[in-house]
């Protein structure tokens, strides 16, 4: 870096751009993102983002796996919403075998699954608020994720990558008291939302620090593909739990938020209410989550036939899709996945440029990308 | 005798108060630094929900000592392309500053090393400003774009607030018409009041600027870790960072004693002019004054005894029984010279405790202030975000500076007032402090109104057009 | 107590040295800083005889002689920076030209 | 003889950090060893009474304008400012002449000091007592004797700080307001 920089005149004067390597080793990268920032000044005039430092290649893998090995390789994707990502592939492999998990099974997943947007938009907000340089609120929505891992151990036994949904429905039955739990995190859920709002929403420092900062405006969004709270900020509304309902999205009530700027702050305050929404699908489900199996008709081996099929759901982050290429034999031809983070992060430079680098730091928090799933 | 050696005794004879207090400083501020860091760390878990440092030494009272033993033994990494003179210089600048700024401050009527210099105050905000000297060469001398954009950031900075803060400080010394710092405390006791209710603005404003030249949250952006790594000190690791870090939290302590000083009675106890009324006579009052340092650490060990049977582990437990005792012991032999000299006993344990006693409260009632400073730094750094360098330098030059100018105009138009009106002096002073405040602050709205607008407008006009020109 | 020979000498000397500096050096900014130290050797002059008549004069004119330097190294620094960014050079020698 | 232990070293480091700024090669340097001589003169202006003197010798010679100083080194290109001194036949000749000029006024004071009651300066000090207490006398004899010449500093610092934003402003970019 510090040869591009000589070779533009080499000062912070006389160059007309400094350029700054941001990562892959950087604090506030979320990981192992690398943007070469192009400064005059500590204003960014360009950026180039390098990826693929954590490129496992999932997409080859799954086609010298059966469908069933291949499962627990997309937690590892988006490893902050795991339980998202397990829900879209089995149920797109589901509708690749044309069977229908039972609705006992497509509750439990929604439950699950909610709870799960809201650990993974947790984990948003404190990195964030520390990107930004708030420290506390870090704690305070560990402390809360906390409480939706321990569900999730407690269902499936794994707290990270959970795998917790088998095609065609859940191996696991619910646990004695999984209701009691979900009921009692979603009760002290809303004073907590209440603590984080109290201490960044009405904050001015926050406020001065997210308002105007990094505006992406709906036809830009949707020309990028841009999805989840992005698009939504932005003010469209468009939410495929609501749109193609998938899993028991359709027996519920639920707002879906929306911004008006498209900025910043607006992104932020889409994801609390969305925390909330979630909370509220949360509490609809657990009071009656219907009997029966959890299982639906599968063959112990997956055989699907031949064709191809596209599956897309709602992850925290944006639409996540899956695209399956079957042979008919019992791995599949090609899987191509869409990851919202990886789409999303196209817009880091639209929305960067003409701010400054802390400014910087507070976009990429902002688009919440996980780099398991922008390198997959 | 040798006269050589005569010579050093007469020279030790005269000096051997401010020597000790000097060695005392140089001795004691690390570890005093190294325990802020602890008491910070202990206090942030406990805003976060958590336990902070445990495993050292029972509640994690032994992190210090093993940090400091860590960065000693660290291996010693100068960057290649590194200037070696100046990285080597940069730390040491800073630390150095932070501790002879110490001198001039008086920590209590005894406690002062270069005692009585005319201009005490700013020696202090001088030698203590020559701390940024080390951050702006560290920075340049590590050669890396993060530590260079971390050194400029805290130039601008630190030279825009030391402005407000010095304005803010202009305002006090209005008030003490001295820059002795003896002398200041001794304005306060005379006119009965501390000159934090006198120039209130004034305070705020120095309390503002001084987090941001001490680059604590929220204006920490010289070493942003979220945004520079940790700024100019990026390439320092082991000692060399360790310094840096002393010095930074040497000169919180240093900002605290300056405000301590000129805004909140430096040693002075609360009503220090207050003898008692009819109701309760004047020895009783004294006395009873003396005794709130034992009775505080008695408090302390009450609160260990309490604390003690919640211990997790045997040791714990064991450990807060002897922080208990330790503390009633000395809040025993510490009460000893209070009550001696409230029941007016004389000979040789009175006189003693006549010339002791003045001195120690002094200096627990200057470290409660300056610890209660401390604890507001702290504060505000778990329960802020970060500001962004423009609007850092907005607020520094667009309200703090005209603000700090516009109350040392009010300040002394309420003081002329204050000596030319015939009022009862009681009643002339808070009306004239209340107008004052008032006006100032009148003037702070309006500048924040037109500041806002001024930015609205700038960023409506560079977000519409130009925010996706390539 | 010294006698008041021996900081003259002492201000000669940096005198001097603030001298050669200018003389010697090409890069401007040092030409800068020893102009400063030429002013600093003066001022201990004035402080100096300041205190050896006892008059509090010499003292306020080092005061307005370090005013005088604030100026001039803003003055001279923000040429400097303007000079930079046409010509990229700071020597002193290849300042030949009186317009850009 | 703490008089002159202290005189002698604040001299020392004086004249031997202002050697090392006119010879090292890295500006940098250059202003480290100056800010070195700047706090040894501070020593000296304290070892004379001038109290204030050497406080704002430290707040502003060494807090501001060296600062300032750093700051344009900083922004100026490295390998210029690590160019050689080249040494050359006109610098030696220059320096010879300085060195001759410095004998003579040296020669100067030192006869003088010599020839007492001939009138040259007086040898010995006026009490330290004269000046105290010396911030107060400072300021009187700022405000009163010398109002005008401190306005008109005031002025100065004014107008040299305008100059210099203008000469400093990059006039190549665009402007923009943040």
């Amino acid at each position: 870096m510090q040869d591009d920089a000589l070779q533009n005149n080499g000062t912070l004067l006389g160059a007309d751009e400094l350029v700054l390597n941001m990562g892959p080793q950087h604090p506030s990268t979320h990981g192992v993102l690398r943007v070469k920032l192009k400064l005059d000044g500590e204003r960014v005039r360009g950026t180039e983002c390098v990826i693929g430092y954590l490129h496992r290649g999932v997409e080859k893998i799954a086609e010298n796996r059966t469908y069933q090995q291949f499962a627990p390789y997309v937690d590892r994707m988006d490893y902050v919403a795991a339980v998202s990502n397990g829900l879209g592939y089995c149920e797109a492999v589901e509708k690749l075998l044309n069977v229908e998990a039972p609705p006992r099974a497509r509750v439990i997943r929604t439950i699950l699954t909610e709870l799960q947007r809201i650990a993974s938009h947790l984990l948003w907000l404190g990195t964030h608020a520390l990107d930004i340089g708030a420290l506390t609120p870090l704690f305070y929505c560990m402390r809360e994720r906390e409480e939706i891992l321990k569900i999730f151990e407690k269902y499936c036994g794994a707290r990270l990558t959970t795998h917790a949904f088998r095609i065609g429905g859940l191996q696991y039955e619910s646990y004695d008291g999984f209701e009691k739990d979900v009921e009692r995190f979603c009760n002290d859920f809303e004073r907590r939302i209440q603590e984080y709002v109290d201490l960044l929403t009405g904050n001015s420092i926050w406020i001065s620090r997210t308002r105007n900062v990094g505006i992406l405006n709906a036809a830009d969004c949707i020309a990028m593909g841009a999805s989840g709270p992005i698009l939504r900020a932005a003010g469209v509304k468009w939410d495929l739990r609501k749109a193609q309902p998938y899993a028991a999205y359709d027996q519920y009530q639920f707002e879906i938020p929306t911004g008006t700027s498209g900025d910043t702050y607006d992104r932020y305050m889409v994801r609390i209410e969305e925390m909330r929404q979630s909370r509220l699908i949360c509490l609809q489900a657990i009071e009656k989550i219907p009997e029966g199996a959890i299982m639906g008709k599968v063959g112990k081996v997956i055989k699907p036939p031949a064709g191809e099929i596209y599956h897309s759901i709602e992850a925290p982050k944006g639409i996540l899709g899956y695209y399956i290429v079957s042979d008919g034999g019992t791995q599949p031809y090609r899987v191509r996945i869409r990851p919202p983070s990886f789409i999303n992060l196209q817009a880091l430079d639209r929305m960067v440029r003409g701010h400054l680098v802390a400014d910087v730091v507070a976009i990429i928090g902002t688009l919440d990308i996980v780099l398991g799933e922008v390198d997959r | 005798m040798n006269p050589t050696l005569h010579g050093i005794l007469v020279f030790l004879e005269t000096w051997w108060v401010e020597l000790t207090s000097g060695i005392v400083i140089v001795a004691v501020v690390p570890l005093v630094a190294g325990y802020v860091v602890l008491v910070e760390r202990k206090l942030m878990a406990d805003m976060q929900a958590r336990l902070g440092p445990m495993r050292v030494g029972p509640h994690g009272l032994l992190q210090p000592i093993a940090d400091a033993v860590k960065l000693l033994i660290k291996e010693d990494i100068i960057p290649a392309e590194s200037d070696k003179l100046i990285f080597w210089l940069a730390p040491v600048i800073s630390m150095v500053a932070a501790l002879t700024s110490m001198g001039a401050i008086a920590f209590g009527p005894a406690f002062q090393v270069a005692r009585d210099i005319n201009i005490g105050i700013l020696f202090v905000l001088g030698v203590s400003s020559l701390g940024f000297l080390g951050i702006i060469l560290g920075g340049w001398a590590s050669n890396s774009h993060y530590s260079i954009i971390g050194a400029l950031r805290s130039t601008a900075q630190l030279v825009s607030y030391e402005t407000a803060g010095g304005l803010a400080i202009i305002s006090a010394l209005l008030l003490s018409g001295t820059l002795k710092i003896s002398g200041i405390v001794q304005a306060q006791y005379e006119q009965h009041v501390w000159f934090v209710f006198l120039a209130p603005v004034a305070a705020f404003i120095y309390l503002v600027a001084s987090i941001a030249e001490t680059n604590r949250a929220p204006f920490d952006l010289p070493e942003a870790e979220s945004e520079l790594v940790a700024g100019y000190m990026t390439e320092y690791s082991g000692f060399r960072w360790a310094l840096y870090f002393l010095g930074e939290y040497a000169n919180m302590i240093v900002v605290g004693s300056i405000a301590t000083t000129l805004f909140l009675g430096g040693w002075l106890r609360p009503f220090p002019n207050w003898k008692g009324s009819g109701l309760i006579p004047e020895g009783i009052v004294d006395a009873g004054w003396d005794l709130v340092p034992a009775a505080f650490l008695g408090l302390i060990g009450v609160y260990c005894l309490y604390r003690a049977g919640k211990q997790p582990a045997k040791a714990q437990t064991w450990f807060m029984w002897a922080v208990a005792l330790a503390c009633f012991v000395v809040a025993a032999l510490y009460a000893i010279p209070a009550l001696l000299f409230a029941m007016g006993i004389g000979g040789v344990a009175g006189s003693l405790s006549v010339a002791v006693l003045p001195g120690l409260n002094g200096a627990f009632w200057f470290l409660l202030k300056v610890s209660g400073y401390i604890y507001v730094f702290m504060w505000l750094r778990f329960t802020l975000p970060r500001y962004r360098f423009d609007q850092l330098m907005h607020l520094g030059w667009y309200i703090l500076i005209p603000l700090a100018i516009v109350n040392i105009f009010a300040v002394g138009v309420a003081m002329l007032v204050v000596a030319n009106a015939n009022w009862n002096h009681g009643l002339a002073l808070t009306l004239a402090t209340i107008l004052g405040t008032v006006v100032t602050l009148l003037f702070a709205a309006l500048l924040v109104r037109w500041h806002d607008r001024r930015t609205e407008s700038a960023s409506a006009a560079s977000m519409a057009p130009d925010s996706y020109a390539g | 107590m010294m006698s008041p020979a021996h900081y003259l000498f002492l201000s000669l000397a940096l005198f001097l040295i603030g001298c050669v500096g200018v003389v010697t050096r090409r890069n401007v900014i040092v030409v800068l800083m020893s102009i400063e130290l030429i002013l600093n050797a003066v001022n201990i002059n004035l402080v100096l005889f300041s205190r050896v008549f006892g008059d509090v004069a010499g003292q306020v004119f080092a005061l307005f002689i370090i005013a005088d330097a604030a100026a001039e190294a803003a003055v001279g620094l923000g040429i400097i920076i303007a000079f930079f960014r046409n010509r990229e050079t700071i020597l002193a020698d290849e300042m030949d030209l009186l317009k850009w | 003889m703490l008089d002159s232990i202290l005189f002698y070293f604040f001299a020392g480091v004086a004249v031997t950090s202002a050697a090392l700024m006119v010879t090292r090669r890295n500006a940098i340097h250059s202003a480290v060893f100056l800010i070195t001589t700047l706090l040894a003169t501070a020593g000296i202006f304290l070892q004379l009474g001038a109290e204030f003197l050497f406080i704002a010798q430290i707040i502003l010679y060494v807090g501001g304008i060296m600062v300032l100083f750093i700051f344009v080194i900083m922004l100026v290109r490295l390998d210029v400012a690590l160019q050689h001194i080249r040494f050359r036949m006109k610098n030696l000749v220059v320096t010879i002449v300085i060195a001759v000029l410095g004998a003579e006024a040296g020669a100067i004071i030192y006869y003088a000091r010599k020839l007492p009651g001939q009138g040259l300066f007086i040898q010995n000090m006026a009490p330290a007592e004269k000046l105290a207490p010396n911030s107060e006398r400072l300021a009187e004899s700022l405000f009163s004797g010398y109002l005008l010449p401190f306005e008109i500093a005031s002025v100065l610092l004014l107008v040299a700080m305008v100059g210099a934003v203008v000469m400093a402003k990059n006039k190549k970019r665009t402007p923009e307001e943040s």
